[in-house]
């Protein structure tokens, strides 16, 4: 039952006829558009994942058009309208000292989204070659894998914690320390597909046709582990928001006149009886960043492997 | 193809032993497994030579061996006559590209992000084989040889039955004009009515291009189709090899009876005797002393358990490793 | 013929998918008889498994599976009883072996644990006798020493030996039919001669009707007294084995016997092959099923479905090329 | 068995070591002197000096380390540079109030999470198996200081059922106890039972659909049996492990809660030291975490023996 289900023939609907010549070019760019297409229709097909693009992309705008969008600036004092409620002034209502909560929710996106990316991003390579070199390399997989096994029985906000104690605390040392505590699980993920990846029969064929080393790991292993160690960075990428936001609630993060998230958490948290603007706004935008991401990530497996069901 | 005829052997293995290290990898508890223990194989042109045994046997670490994707752990590889021991690693490559292999799995044997195209080709771009033009070419007429359209050309493994990414891997090994092809269970993978079809497309390439077989099966009728030559492996050793009439006629170990005895007949009228073996193969972690079959062989007597038997030739090729022969 | 033990009328199998009702087993008929053999081959996407597992009801009958048909045993359709008599008849009266023992043996729980549990749910029997029962089924299965096997593990056994654990398993409380599903296609042919033996002899024995689902036919010439063979869904044909080895009349019958080389087979000639490959059961061919993949299909083929005939005293089958006398000349 | 659980227990010995190492790298090496973070940016050279050297400071990397964990051993974590306690006094006494918050969001996890991934599972594509799912991903999606947020927003600003702060031990009354601990918990077990519920759902699901479930049904086990017995015993080796991770994430998740709800715990402490730049202070409850996080995962790995004779006879 299974296997009948599994496996297509191939559509017939590109036999070229009996002509013996067929345009191979053109065969090319049809068969890549329909495969395109295929990936779309997936991805598309699971309306999570394109809700999650939505709210990913939405906040992108908002981060980067800020200024065009928000006429105030987010560090502007303004002590006579402390504390302001909701009004078509200010969207979201001022804060303790009278800036406008609209306008640091949304230059807080900003510091939100590129810890994020950056954290996501350099994990998601760091990972990936450590992990792609640990599984070639038994000397280099013990080292590492046993830093990572350490580093790991730390848990994360901790670590993250301990590590911002001792740096100085501003938005580069909060993405060093944020790297530092993803690196491992993604170096974990990427050995563990590598070495999945390794023991499969094309490596060996690779082999048997003559392949040299880097071939092997650079053309034919570094493209199967690729889309697992993508996925891991959307969730990395929501994850090290929480962090982020975690770390300034607690003080250890991005410091305080900064619009982050949680500076402005941590505030709102201080006032919570009289100004319940100040937590609910910044907290939506955290939650929903955070969820579009981590329904981004199962939208971005579908589109990356379109044959898996 | 009569096996009499002196003709040069394209692939020659001699006394090739492959073990495995297992256990403890701190000193004490250090065990081999021996996967393969010592054996002669050589391989002519044109022929196709079958090498059955059961699971465990050793005939596809052998036939890996062969290939170079694991080293012997001891033993002389001979590819056209030459002994590759001595030899620069850039002469091997060369030297290997005569030597290719088709797997069991059609499924995890192709990458799934390349396309056939791509797998195709690459085999040439690896041995820097003409333009990016004729090597397009190259592929697109081997894809003709093994029945695929050129319309496959850009398409995923995944959109593949397993009989057609059979030939797709059949293809990969025929793209750079091998002398032998090394056919690791080609066929078992498959459903009857798509193995009858691969089969027939090996024996049409051997007529048509004189390319040679090495076929490992565990599927006596399959194996006796397609051979002219068939080596019995059990536990590592070679039992039995002789030219598949040969084998059939007079066929002289225990084991090799057994085995033969136990394929079942697809003609419900014959009802042959059944030589049914006892118990199960015993570990390769920890092989019987003496003959590796006199666990199980009906026939042994102590000198079995203590003698191992070296192969004795019987007749022109027949060649057995028993002591009561 | 022996008295029916399991009658099989209609037998429709459909599968809920994303994509519909996907109708994996398409009017299915047949009969089991007491203590015989029978075989149904196929190659994979046949039915056969899905078959054998409708029978006992298998399939989650809430959101996976719709069966229609009848499926009569003991006077009973199957289909109409509630689920708590089910159960009291499977592993009872109808017991099925698998084809991957490792698997279908509970990793946790050791082998005679496993045998113990079928013998207390349905012969309530207390702890010892069942203990003492399980030892006796695992020597009656040919298992060496027994006792110490009872304590083992699934995994600390051999292949074979585990195949003759779930044989025990199933025949622990002498059913009446056994469904044995491709038993023997992850062993070697050593072994799977000792396994095929066993189950012939159990068969003997203790007198039951047993259904042996394969792929492979020789194992069916061997062992089996009839034959249905199956494809996408559907039976093709259906007859004694000296029927089907020795006068085939469906072209998909003679194109698998033909694929498979014999072991006195003349070797110089080329083997005879089915062109294509099975179609997806969401791509169902109208007309014959087989009609793609047959040499002599015709336009009437492509467009008509055929009827399973009789064509002989036994011998049934589904194709618009044979007729009554074709079928006895033939 | 004992074989395994020695072997087992030795293996954690290179774990301990790399961890105890790179917390020490962490706080030695990171670019700034401790000593001269501690006295802030009015500290004079000699006085910084002076610390340093009362610290070890001055002293080789190689021998700070082994002076450092050879103390450990004796139980001396050094002294507190807030008020010159001994760092494991000050230690013990906020432990209490954090084991007992973990507890609390562990069983509120457990109690629901559980049941709830086995029934998700078994009733694949039913409303439970949606709001399992549902809240799996708000589970990921929601951290705990936020949820705690939100939480007193509704419970304790709007409709003041709780107090939004503060910490009463049980020993001045059970109700108090609870009313004051149980926003903590449901914001910091909130998490956990989400994690819980789909590491439970999908281990329960692949061990449904394994070919032994199939067998048991064909044998006729009654359904309950097949949920109880078959499946449960192979699905706990998941559970088990999703448990023990869960202990360690509640452990370290109290930091943050703690110090929103403003409970005494090591979670306060702990933030309350990096505004001190208290460093052994901070070096010893993460030694302490990271420790008992290796313990728990060598116990689960000694119950996976228990569960699953496979792992047991090697």
């Amino acid at each position: 039952m299974r296997d009948a289900v599994l496996k297509a023939d191939l559509p017939e609907s590109f036999s070229g006829g009996t002509e013996q010549q067929v345009d191979m070019e053109q065969l090319r760019k049809a068969l890549k558009k329909e495969q395109r297409q295929i990936r779309i229709r997936k991805f598309a097909k699971n309306k999570a994942s394109v809700f999650g693009l939505v709210v990913v992309c939405l906040m992108i705008i908002l981060a980067v058009g800020a200024p065009v969008i928000c006429k105030y600036d987010p560090l502007e004092l303004n002590t006579v309208n402390r504390l302001k409620s909701c009004s078509a002034e200010h969207w979201f209502g001022t804060d303790t000292m009278g800036r406008d909560v609209f306008a640091r929710v949304l230059y807080g996106a900003r510091i939100s989204l590129t810890v994020g990316f950056s954290v996501g991003i350099s994990a998601g390579v760091l990972g990936m070659i450590m992990g792609l070199y640990a599984s070639t390399n038994k000397i280099a997989d013990n080292v590492l894998m046993r830093i990572c096994d350490g580093l790991k029985a730390i848990p994360s906000t901790l670590l993250a914690i301990t590590m911002m104690t001792v740096l100085k605390a501003d938005i580069k040392n909060v993405i060093i320390s944020l790297i530092v505590v993803n690196v491992p699980s993604m170096a974990r993920i990427a050995r563990s597909q590598a070495i999945v990846v390794k023991e499969q029969t094309y490596m060996e064929a690779m082999k048997g046709l003559g392949a040299g080393r880097s071939r092997m790991l650079w053309k034919h292993m570094a493209p199967n582990i690729l889309s697992p160690v993508i996925v891991q960075v959307t969730f990395v990428f929501a994850s090290s928001i929480i962090t982020e936001a975690a770390l300034s609630f607690l003080g250890a993060g991005v410091p305080a006149p900064a619009p982050s998230w949680g500076n402005i958490l941590n505030e709102g948290k201080g006032v919570i009886y009289s100004a319940w603007w100040m937590v609910l706004f910044p907290g939506i935008f955290t939650v929903l960043t955070v969820l579009g991401l981590n329904l981004l990530g199962d939208g971005i497996r579908d589109f990356l492997d379109p044959m898996s069901s | 193809m009569t096996a009499e005829k002196e003709r040069v052997p394209v692939l020659k293995g001699e006394g090739i032993r492959k073990y495995y290290q297992t256990g403890g990898s701190i000193g004490r508890g250090k065990h081999f497994v021996k996967a393969v223990d010592g054996v002669d194989i050589s391989i002519c042109e044109g022929e196709i030579y079958g090498l059955v045994g059961e699971t465990g046997c050793g005939k596809s670490t052998l036939g890996r061996t062969l290939m170079g994707l694991t080293e012997a752990t001891d033993g002389k590889i001979r590819i056209l006559g030459k002994d590759i021991g001595g030899m620069k690693k850039s002469e091997i490559t060369g030297l290997r590209r005569n030597i290719q292999m088709v797997f069991q799995d059609p499924y995890t044997s192709l990458d799934p992000r390349q396309k056939i195209g791509d797998i195709l080709m690459e085999a040439l771009e690896i041995h820097k084989i003409g333009t990016k033009e004729e090597r397009m070419e190259a592929a697109l007429k081997i894809m003709g040889t093994v029945g695929l359209r050129p319309e496959h050309f850009y398409r995923y493994p995944h959109e593949f039955s397993g009989g057609q990414r059979q030939r797709i891997g059949l293809a990969r090994a025929l793209i750079l004009s091998p002398k032998i092809i090394i056919c690791d269970e080609p066929v078992s993978a498959l459903d009857v009515s798509i193995q009858a079809q691969i089969i027939n497309l090996l024996q049409e390439l051997r007529e048509k291009q004189n390319i040679s077989f090495l076929f490992i099966a565990h599927d006596m009728s399959v194996v006796r189709h397609i051979s002219d030559r068939i080596g019995v492996m059990y536990l590592g050793h070679m039992m039995e090899e002789a030219p598949t009439d040969e084998l059939f006629a007079r066929t002289v170990h225990p084991y090799s009876k057994a085995l033969l005895s136990a394929v079942p007949n697809p003609n419900p009228h014959q009802k042959k005797e059944r030589i049914v073996l006892k118990g199960d193969l015993p570990s390769p972690l920890n092989p019987p002393p003496g003959c590796v079959f006199h666990t199980r062989c009906p026939y042994a007597t102590e000198e079995c358990s203590i003698r191992r038997p070296d192969m004795k030739e019987i007749a022109p090729g027949h060649k057995v490793a028993c002591l009561k022969v | 013929m022996q008295e029916k033990i399991l009658e099989v009328d209609g037998l429709c199998t459909q599968f809920r998918t994303e994509r519909g009702l996907l109708k994996a087993i398409d009017g299915v008929s047949f009969d089991v008889y007491r203590g015989e053999m029978l075989g149904i081959v196929g190659e994979s996407g046949c039915g056969k498994s899905v078959t054998s597992q409708s029978i006992l009801r298998l399939y989650d009958e809430k959101r996976l599976v719709k069966y229609s048909g009848e499926i009569r045993f003991e006077g009973k359709n199957l289909f109409d009883i509630p689920m708590k008599q089910m159960r009291q008849i499977r592993g009872e009266k109808i017991s099925m072996v698998f084809q991957d023992a490792l698997s279908s043996l509970n990793p946790v729980f050791t082998v005679g644990n496993q045998i113990v549990e079928s013998l207390r749910i349905h012969r309530k029997l207390s702890k010892k006798e069942a203990e003492e029962k399980a030892v006796k089924m695992l020597e009656l299965v040919g298992i060496p020493d027994p006792r110490r096997r009872f304590y083992q593990y699934p995994f600390e056994l051999s292949g074979g030996m585990r195949q003759r654990v779930m044989i025990a398993v199933a025949l622990a409380c002498s059913p009446r039919l056994l469904i044995a599903d491709e038993p023997t296609t992850a062993l070697d042919v050593t072994i799977q001669a000792q396994i095929m033996d066993l189950i012939v002899d159990m068969n003997r024995r203790m007198d039951m009707g047993v259904m042996l689902i394969t792929h492979d036919l020789a194992v069916v010439a061997e062992t089996c007294s009839r034959v249905i063979v199956m494809y996408l869904g559907q039976i093709v044909e259906e007859g004694s084995v000296d029927d089907i080895f020795d006068r085939p009349a469906h072209p998909y019958t003679k194109g698998l016997i033909e694929a498979v080389p014999k072991m006195d087979g003349d070797r110089s000639r080329r083997l005879h092959q089915i062109d294509g490959t099975v179609p997806l059961l969401s791509q169902i061919p109208s007309g014959c099923r087989f009609a793609p993949r047959c040499p002599y299909a015709s336009e009437r083929c492509r467009k008509e479905m055929p009827e399973l005939k009789t064509i002989g005293a036994t011998q049934k089958v589904r194709c618009h090329c044979v007729t009554e006398e074709q079928g006895k000349e033939a | 068995m004992r074989k395994f659980i020695v072997k087992r227990v030795l293996s954690v010995i290179p774990v301990l070591i790399v961890v105890s190492v790179v917390i020490f790298l962490l706080v030695h090496l990171v670019p700034g002197d401790p000593a001269a973070a501690m006295l802030g940016d009015m500290a004079s050279a000699e006085d910084i000096a002076a610390l340093r050297a009362k610290m070890g400071l001055d002293r080789p990397l190689i021998e700070q380390y082994f002076v450092w964990i050879i103390n450990m051993f004796k139980g001396d974590f050094g002294n507190s540079v807030a008020n010159g306690e001994p760092v494991l006094s000050v230690v013990i006494s906020h432990l209490m109030p954090t084991v007992s918050l973990a507890l609390y969001a562990l069983i509120i996890a457990a109690l629901i999470a559980i049941p709830m991934g086995m029934a998700a599972a078994q009733k694949k594509g039913t409303v439970i198996d949606h709001v399992v799912t549902v809240c799996s991903l708000a589970g990921v999606s929601l951290p705990s200081f936020l949820l705690g947020l939100f939480l007193m927003l509704l419970f304790s600003v709007r409709l003041r059922l709780f107090p939004v702060s503060g910490y009463t031990e049980m020993s001045e009354g059970l109700v108090q106890h609870l009313r004051s601990i149980t926003l903590p918990a449901i914001a910091l077990g909130f998490m956990n039972a989400a994690l819980m519920m789909r590491m439970t759902r999908a281990s329960m699901l692949e061990v449904l659909n394994s070919d032994y479930i199939k067998m048991a049904r064909a044998k006729g086990v009654k359904e309950k049996w097949i949920l109880g017995k078959h499946a449960f015993k192979n699905a706990l080796v998941t559970v088990i492990t999703v448990f023990g991770q869960s202990i360690v994430h509640a452990l370290a998740g109290a930091a943050v809660v703690e110090s929103l709800f403003a409970i005494p715990g090591l979670g306060q402490l702990m933030v309350n030291s990096i505004g001190r730049r208290d460093y052994y202070v901070i070096q010893a409850i993460v030694m302490l975490i990271a420790v008992f996080n290796v313990l728990i995962n060598m116990l689960i790995d000694i119950l996976y023996g228990v569960v699953d004779p496979r792992v047991r006879i090697r």
